[in-house]
This record gives structure tokens, C-alpha cells and sequence, in this order.
């Protein structure tokens, strides 16, 4: 079992998302018609497919790099706060992930913990707002969590946990973002970014249990 | 639905090629990222004025680059807010080194992306003041939401904010004259009938057709409530009821200026017809329409339906609205 | 379907009020019989300038009205040509003694109306020269219909005229120029959809999905045929081929002057769309688009759809376009 | 059988032909939608009712008078084609009539005689172009024809000949006038002006009838 993720690792979990995304875009782009303004899917689709050309066409040699790559290449084709969120997450793990050519256990939660805290500042958003945040929140600490049982286990735990949270926030009121403009109607509603960062951390957990 | 296009995806490129096309003395189209400055920018000592905004609410804020209001306009996607890499490359083509006014509506992805654009300049510094516009009085201001929309009184904020950076005005100046309109306006839209989105070809909503959407957003957001369908004098009386409660007590006297934005299918006549109530309404509750404007200036796609804002002016930004100004949507004294 | 009225027997009245409401210091509205004046009219030495037509058309011809273009317009019931005695009564208003060019587009009842005002007014010694616009190469030219109709040339006509007439230019130099622009202008306009009629609050006509009315007239007219739907390029080139082949041999060379007008419910980014093509098209027949105008200055109520001019320019006439003018829908160097 | 037309006569007229228009506006008005802009029965309501009023407001005391203050209410009031034609002919039937204070069976015909040749003046028109002209010049000539019998049986002549000439012109195609636009297309369809026409000579026959 894979204990540390290289910057060919980080690339394929991203390739992974990318084909994920590309998937489940109608889906994103439904849910965020009900509760936003219909473009989730589009945008991510539209800049994950920008990110992987990026991979491919200069593959960087860290995971730091790659993170620093996909948080650029989002942040300049994606716009919207999920173009500014995203790009903030990665361009924080990047620099959490400095020049180091692996991530372990612990290397990797660190990495998550910085990249969720920028969500949360950038979003000036809390958990229980009902946005993404409450998804990477909650994989943060079940990766916290699980260092002692090594990456793939922290992996398969922040993935367990995204899904359960994502889950979770559906019957609450978005406090955030869009949807938070139709007070209690968005209540019963699935927030779109919480799902595609659920994607996100499956793919992750994926990469783990190949 | 048949629209005046070639394709979706290329709706907002070639309508900005357009654009520059027609505009060769006034404007300059930038390419990767995207942005449409001033072609005289950056003007020396003077601060820059940048805006921007998800594409779709045309003219604005394209239409209203040149001398007197923007530096330059960052157009996204259709409805979506541009991205940091935009503004961050517009702000770099116009600023002189007086610093730049960030004009900004509040919807998240907006806010966020000029936030991280005005943090990659102050890093590299240069300096930028955010003006952040939430005048939309259908959506409820509480800690517990994202705020108010930024509707209408942008196109105000843009032309006082243009008219102080034209005159000298310093960075702080401009940005507070931009935050006092901001904050003397109110507004509110309805529609009767939702945009068609190019990528689908279909409305964003459907409406029975005894119903309206009362509080409408300028992305098809739901607004307060769907309402029975009523003569347009009611509707406008109804919605300037709601726009002149919210001010706070003692703001709303004296001279007002009054904006009627046609949504992208109101046509001119409805569009006098409905200025026409709205000044009656304002002179009702004693308060004189010194100024106004009547258009369609921020449009939603062929959303058919108006919004109207009410800015409580005083003597300076009275003279601010007056000064020239020279943009493809938006001239006079020039 | 709704819409933004309160009857539809009030239209034409509540959006004149509301104009007037709106541009007190541009627009004085005179009630029996209806006619819109320049507050400042007569204007002494100056040669009047005076339109009108059917309602429905709008900014056309009222927002046309002030320094620098129209001293009056006389607006009809929707689509119906004004009544003589709003002719009549308008240039009584305005006319300053130098005389008075009428500009009528080539309908019967506008010719008509105008005909027998003029008549009225030459027998009480006051002077009108008529120009006559007739620029739409969708209807065929000959002695066995009304002939042409006038559509987009119109505007062009009516701010030279009122630049030749701020000047001090005679009656007859006036009319000369504004007949000049018509010579010299084609236009063709195609529609996706047709208006709203207020009366009866369906569409003038009824399209498929998948195909236009190319050749449209601006009150819901047939065109020269119903085509499938294309991209709008496709549309715009097919436009451009029928307007450059209709202008006498040699007379489409030089400078030209493009106007793309909205009919109604066109968005700015579609108007954009259409300039781009059809800038892009004239320059590759060797021609300079050395002015534009691009917007919704003449529509047909809701239509969506675009008409285009083309108006080969010379230097006077370029000049006389550039001239300052005030007025609520077109304005600049004022 | 009435050989004379006083004021009040002509007055009765026009009341019965504001009645039938009021009665067959939507007929017209669907008539101009077909080859037009489908506002004739609009247009010609507005005005016949502007007429009536005016006619009951101050009674004229000579047929001239009448038809001077018909043909004004009519310039006044309709616009479009119709208006100035109409408007025209009444006029031009005023000035024909003069301060005369009957009409008899040549007074009649002389008047006609004038306001038609208003009609092709104003509208630049002749026969055989498929407007109201054609109605009104049928009318016209069958009243000069039948001069000799008397005023009644001018009148009926002149209805019979203007019901003839309406549907004599539906198979061509127009010349002048919005229906002149659509060439062939105006062929088969029945010309508003036309049909109005018919209808003001009938309310003259059946005056005389009365
Ligand atoms: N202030 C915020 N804090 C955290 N997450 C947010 C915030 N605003 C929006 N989001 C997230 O972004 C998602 C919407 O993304 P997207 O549709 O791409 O952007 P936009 O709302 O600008 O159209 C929401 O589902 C939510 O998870
Ligand atoms: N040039 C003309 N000469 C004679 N009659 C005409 C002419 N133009 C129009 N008409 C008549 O006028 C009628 C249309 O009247 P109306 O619909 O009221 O006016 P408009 O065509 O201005 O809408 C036609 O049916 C025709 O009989
Ligand atoms: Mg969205
Ligand atoms: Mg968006
Ligand atoms: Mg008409
Ligand atoms: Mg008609």
C-alpha cells in the first residue's frame, strides 16, 4: 500500500477529479441551478480541463508544484467563488507542501488542514454554513484523526468523512455564498460545492486503495 | 429558442470583438486573461477605476469604460465573476501609481476574486481600495447570509467613482464618495419573465403567466416572492415602497436621483412607463427627482422586467453625476 | 403575454408623460393634438427640423427630439402614422421663419399626413421641405407599389439634418443633405420573433422554430421570404450581400458609416455579435467603417431581431454626423 | 322618396356609418392584419366616433358643414392612410357643397365627383390599384350615370356600383398603399379601405330607402 504520495501521485488523483468533474457535470451545474445560478459545473469542468492540459504539458516534480499548477491554472479559468476557493485551497497546499518530493501521513494532513483554513478565509465562511467548507473541514480532522495509521488510511478516513458530511449539511440553511439568498428555501437542497469536494476527496482515497 | 447567436460559447468573446471593434477610440480588448481598458490608460495622476462582473448585464460594465467612469471592466463568463488573473491584469494596464478603486457587487465569487487580485497587487505594491455595492433591498442583510446583491447602484457607484478619479481626487477620496453612494442607494427588480441561457436555449425559470417574480436577482435569482401578475403602476408602486422603507430613518429627503434599468426586453416605452409612475410615487412622498436615468443599463440577459434604484444624492455627488463622461453606454459633456 | 403596461389604450400616453417626466429640461409634451418640442423652440435664424410616425418605433423619433437633431416629433398611435394636425401643429411650434424640413418615412399614411400639414401650412406662408426616406432594399422599388420603405436611414437623416440646421445651413441646404443621406443609405432587417401587439397581447406574427423573416418590416411586415434559421453570421452576411448589391454601380466605395439597430428585444451583446460580423464583412469589400452606431435606436415594440444601414459617407457628411447633439437617446459632444 | 339632403340628412349618414364600423371593426381590422398592419378598423372607429361627437356637440346647419366638420375630426383624429384619404374626401366634399342648404341628385354627384378625385390625389392613385379609390370611382361614375332618375336613385346606384367594385378588386394585386408591399401576395384578399368605402355608400342607399 502506497505510503507517500510523489508528484506523479498528486498528478493522477488530479486527473482522477478531472475526469470526475467532467463526469458529473450536469449534475454539479442541476444542483447549483436550485440553490445558485447553474454554473458549478461548467465552471469546474472548465478548469479542470485547464489544470490536466497544465499537467501535461509541464510536469512538475513535487507535490507542492502540482498543487501550485492546478491553484493557478483554477484561479485564472474558473471564476466565481468556486474558481477563488479551489485556487486559494490548492495555492495553500502548495505552499504547505513547500519543495518536500513526497507527501506521508502526516506531510499530507498538514497540507489539508492549510488548505481548508484558506477556505475558510477566503470564504469568511464556518462550519455549518453549508458550503464546501463543512466538507473539507470534516476530511481534515478525520485525517487528523488518522495519522497514526499511516496515508492511506488518512485518505480513506478524509474521504469517508467528506462523504458523510456532504450528506449531513442537506437539510440545513445556507449561511453562504448564492444559496444563502433563499434563506430557508435551501433547505433540503445538496450544496454543489460540497459535492464536487466530496469527488475530491474520493478520488484521493481512490488513488489510495488502487 | 432562436436567439443572435452563432454559438453559446462564444456569445461573450465575440460580443466584446464587437465591441472593440466599434469603440477602436475608446477602448482596448486584452486577451489572456481578458479585460477592456481605457486605450488612454493608464492616465497619469489620476487613480484608476476598475470594475467587473459576470457577462450577461450588458452594457455594464463594458459599456461604461472611458473618461469620466472605468479604467477598464473585467468581464467573466456569462454570470460568473471574473477571475483574480483578470483583475489583477486590468488593474496592472490602468494604474498610474495613484492606486486603483475596486468596484465590486457583492455575490461571493465576485467579492472573493477581487479580494485575491487586490492581495497580488498589494504584494507586489500596488494599492487598491475595494467599494463593495449591496444595495438589492429584496434579499434580507443579516450575519447569516452573504449579504445583500449588488444591483443597480453600481452603474452609480461607477459614474461618481469615475468623475472623482477625473477630477484628482486621492485613492481614499474616491472610494469614499464610491462608499457613500453605495450606501445612499437602495433597489429593487421584477420580472415577468426569466432570460434565456445560450448554453441551454431555455429560460432560467418559468412563470405562469398570471405570475411575476418580485425581487428578482440579475442572474435569475429567486427574489422575495412570486406575485399575481398586476398592471405595472401597482407593481412600481409596490416596489418603491419597498425600496424607501429600507432606507434608514432620516436618510430618504430632499433630492433624489432615480435609476430605471429596462432587464435586457423592456422595451423604451415601458421603460418611460414605468419612470413615469416612479417619479409620480417619489414626488408623492415629497422627495424631488433632481436627476435621473431611464434604460437599459444593466440588463439580464432578455430578462423581461426592470429594477429600479433610488440614491439620495447631496451636492457633491450631484456634481459628480454631472460631469462629463465618455463611455460607449453612457455620455454626456463630452 | 404580459407585459409592462397598465392598458393598452394608455401606452403611448404614459410613456410620452414619462419622457417628458423625465427630460423636463430637453422635452416640452403638448396634449391636442400630441407633439413633443425642444423647450427651447422656436430657435431664432435656426431651420426646423420636424418627424413623426406610428408609436411603437421607440427612441424613435421623441428621443430624437432636442439641440442638434429634431426641434419636434410627432408620435401616432401604435404603428399608426401621426394625424396631420399633429404635423401641422408641431412645426407651428417650432418653426422660427427659416422654414421647415418634414422627414417622412415612405408609408402612405405617413406621406399622406405630412403631405396635407404642409399643405395647411404653405397656405399660411410658413415653408416645409420634405425628405423622404425610403432605404429598405427588402421591398422592391417600382412604380407599382408605395415604394420603399423607410427604416434605419431615418435616424441617420435626422441628425444630419439637425447638425446642418444647428449650424445656420437654409431650408433647402438642410433638405438637400438630409435627401443626400438617403440617396446614399440601404438597409435590410431581419426578425426571429415578431412584437408583442399591446392591443391584443400576441406576437404580429407567428414563426417556427426554425426559421426567420428576412427582409422584415418594422411594423411586423412580411419580408422578401421566410428562411430557415442560421447562425447569425450567416445572417449578417446575407444582409450585407443584399444591401452592397443594391447601391447604384459605384457608389459603394470610400468611407461608410454601419448602423445596426436592436428591433426591440436584441441584447447589446447581440447587437455587438451583429456589429462585429458586419463590420468584419463591409472590410472585406474594401470598405472603411469609419463611423458606427450600434444599439436599439429603432425598434418594432418587442421584436427580436436587427436591421442594418449602410450610408456611404463624404466629408460633409461625416462632419454633420460628428456634430454635437443633445438629445435622450443620442448624445454627445453636449 | 327623399330627393333632397339637408344637414340633418348627412348627419343621420354618418351616424349609421360609425355604427357600422363600430359593428364590423374587428372585420376590417382582421382585413388589415392579412395585407396591412391591421389597424383600419381601429383607426376608422376612433375617428367615426371623434365625428359623431363632434356632430352632436355643435350640429352643423348645411351638408358642406357636415362634411367640412366629419373630414376635419376625421384629419384629427385617425392618422394612417385612411385618415388623410378620408379625411381628404370629406373635405374636399365640403368645399363642393358650399354653403348650399340641400343637396339634390347633381348637387350630390358633384360633391362625390370632387371628393373622389381628393382620394386619387391624395393617395396618388387610379384605378385598377386596389384601394378604396376604386369603390369610390365606381360609386362615382354609376351616380353621374343615373343623374336624371333622381336622388334616391343615385344613391342606390352609387352603392350597388361601390359593392360591385369591392368585390370586383379581390383577385388583383395592389398597387399602392401597405398591401402594395406584398406583390403577389395581396392577390385573393379584400382591401380594408375598400370594404369601409362599400360600407359608407351603403348607409347613403339605405338612407334613401328609409
Ligand atoms: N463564502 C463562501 N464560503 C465557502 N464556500 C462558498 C462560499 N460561497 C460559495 N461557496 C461554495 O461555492 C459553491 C458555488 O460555486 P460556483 O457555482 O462555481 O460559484 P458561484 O456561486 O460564483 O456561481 C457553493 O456550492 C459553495 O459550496
Ligand atoms: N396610396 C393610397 N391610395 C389610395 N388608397 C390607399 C392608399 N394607401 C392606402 N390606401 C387605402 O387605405 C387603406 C388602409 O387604411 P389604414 O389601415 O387605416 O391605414 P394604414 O395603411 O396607414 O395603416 C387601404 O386598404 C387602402 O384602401
Ligand atoms: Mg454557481
Ligand atoms: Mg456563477
Ligand atoms: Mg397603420
Ligand atoms: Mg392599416
Amino acid at each position: 500500500m502506497a505510503e507517500r504520495l510523489a508528484a506523479t501521485d498528486v498528478t493522477a488523483v488530479f486527473r482522477g477529479f478531472q475526469q470526475a468533474v467532467q463526469r458529473d457535470r450536469d449534475l454539479l451545474t442541476d444542483l447549483d441551478t436550485a440553490v445558485g445560478d447553474g454554473d458549478h459545473g461548467t465552471n469546474l469542468d472548465r478548469g479542470m480541463r485547464a489544470a490536466v492540459e497544465a499537467l501535461d504539458a509541464t510536469p512538475p516534480d513535487t507535490p507542492g508544484a502540482v498543487f501550485n499548477l492546478v491553484g493557478r491554472r483554477l484561479v485564472s479559468t474558473v471564476g466565481g467563488a468556486s474558481g477563488a476557493l479551489y485556487g486559494t485551497a490548492f495555492l495553500r497546499a502548495a505552499k504547505a507542501a513547500g519543495a518536500a518530493p513526497e507527501l506521508d501521513a502526516a506531510g499530507f494532513a498538514a497540507v489539508l488542514r492549510d488548505a481548508t483554513t484558506g477556505i475558510a478565509e477566503r470564504g469568511k465562511c464556518a462550519a455549518g454554513d453549508k458550503t464546501m467548507y463543512d466538507v473539507w473541514t470534516a476530511a481534515s480532522a478525520a485525517a487528523d484523526a488518522a495519522l497514526g495509521d499511516g496515508l492511506a488510511a488518512v485518505l480513506a478516513a478524509a474521504s469517508i468523512a467528506a462523504d458523510a458530511a456532504e450528506q449531513q449539511l442537506v437539510p440545513w440553511q445556507a449561511r453562504r455564498g448564492r444559496a444563502s439568498y433563499l434563506g430557508e428555501r435551501s433547505e433540503g437542497h445538496r450544496d454543489p460545492g460540497a459535492v464536487s469536494s466530496r469527488l475530491l476527496f474520493d478520488c484521493f482515497a481512490a488513488w489510495a486503495a488502487a | 429558442m432562436k436567439r443572435l447567436y452563432n454559438s453559446p460559447d462564444t456569445v461573450v468573446s465575440e460580443a466584446l470583438e464587437g465591441m472593440a471593434l466599434t469603440h477602436p477610440e475608446l477602448l482596448r480588448l486584452a486577451h489572456d486573461p481578458t479585460y477592456v481598458a481605457r486605450v488612454d490608460a493608464p492616465v497619469a495622476d489620476r487613480v484608476a477605476v476598475v470594475s467587473g462582473g459576470g457577462s450577461g448585464h450588458e452594457p455594464m460594465h463594458v459599456g461604461f469604460v472611458g473618461p469620466g467612469m472605468l479604467s477598464a471592466a473585467c468581464p467573466g463568463e456569462l454570470f460568473t465573476s471574473p477571475t483574480a488573473d483578470q483583475v489583477e491584469a486590468a488593474v496592472r494596464a490602468v494604474d498610474a501609481g495613484a492606486g486603483t478603486v475596486l468596484v465590486v457587487k457583492n455575490y461571493s465569487g465576485d467579492v472573493m476574486n477581487f479580494e485575491m487580485a487586490a492581495e497580488l497587487l498589494a504584494a507586489d505594491g500596488v494599492e487598491t481600495e475595494t467599494v463593495l455595492v449591496a444595495d438589492d433591498v429584496a434579499v434580507e442583510d443579516s450575519t447569516y447570509t452573504s449579504g445583500r446583491r449588488g444591483v443597480g447602484a453600481t452603474v452609480l457607484v461607477e459614474k461618481v467613482c469615475g468623475a472623482a478619479a477625473a477630477r484628482g481626487d486621492s485613492l481614499a477620496q474616491v472610494a469614499e464618495l464610491g462608499r457613500r453612494v453605495a450606501a445612499r442607494s437602495r433597489s429593487l427588480g421584477f420580472a415577468l419573465r426569466a432570460g434565456t441561457v445560450p448554453a441551454t436555449g431555455r429560460r432560467s425559470f418559468e412563470l405562469p403567466d398570471d405570475e411575476i417574480e418580485f425581487g428578482v436577482g440579475i442572474h435569475g435569482e429567486p427574489g422575495r416572492e412570486r406575485r399575481p401578475m398586476e398592471p405595472v403602476d401597482a407593481l412600481v408602486d409596490r416596489a418603491m415602497a419597498a425600496i424607501c422603507a429600507d432606507f434608514d430613518p432620516g436618510v430618504l429627503t430632499g433630492e433624489v436621483l432615480l435609476f430605471v434599468t429596462g432587464l435586457g426586453s423592456a422595451t423604451p416605452l415601458e421603460c418611460s412607463i414605468v419612470a413615469r409612475r416612479a417619479v409620480r410615487e417619489l414626488d408623492r412622498r415629497g422627495l424631488r427627482v433632481a436627476r435621473n436615468l431611464v434604460g437599459s443599463y444593466m440588463t439580464s440577459l432578455d430578462m423581461l422586467g426592470v429594477s429600479l434604484t433610488v440614491l439620495v444624492l447631496d451636492e457633491q455627488l450631484a456634481e459628480l453625476w454631472d460631469a462629463p463622461v465618455h463611455t460607449a453606454a453612457l455620455r454626456w459633456g463630452a
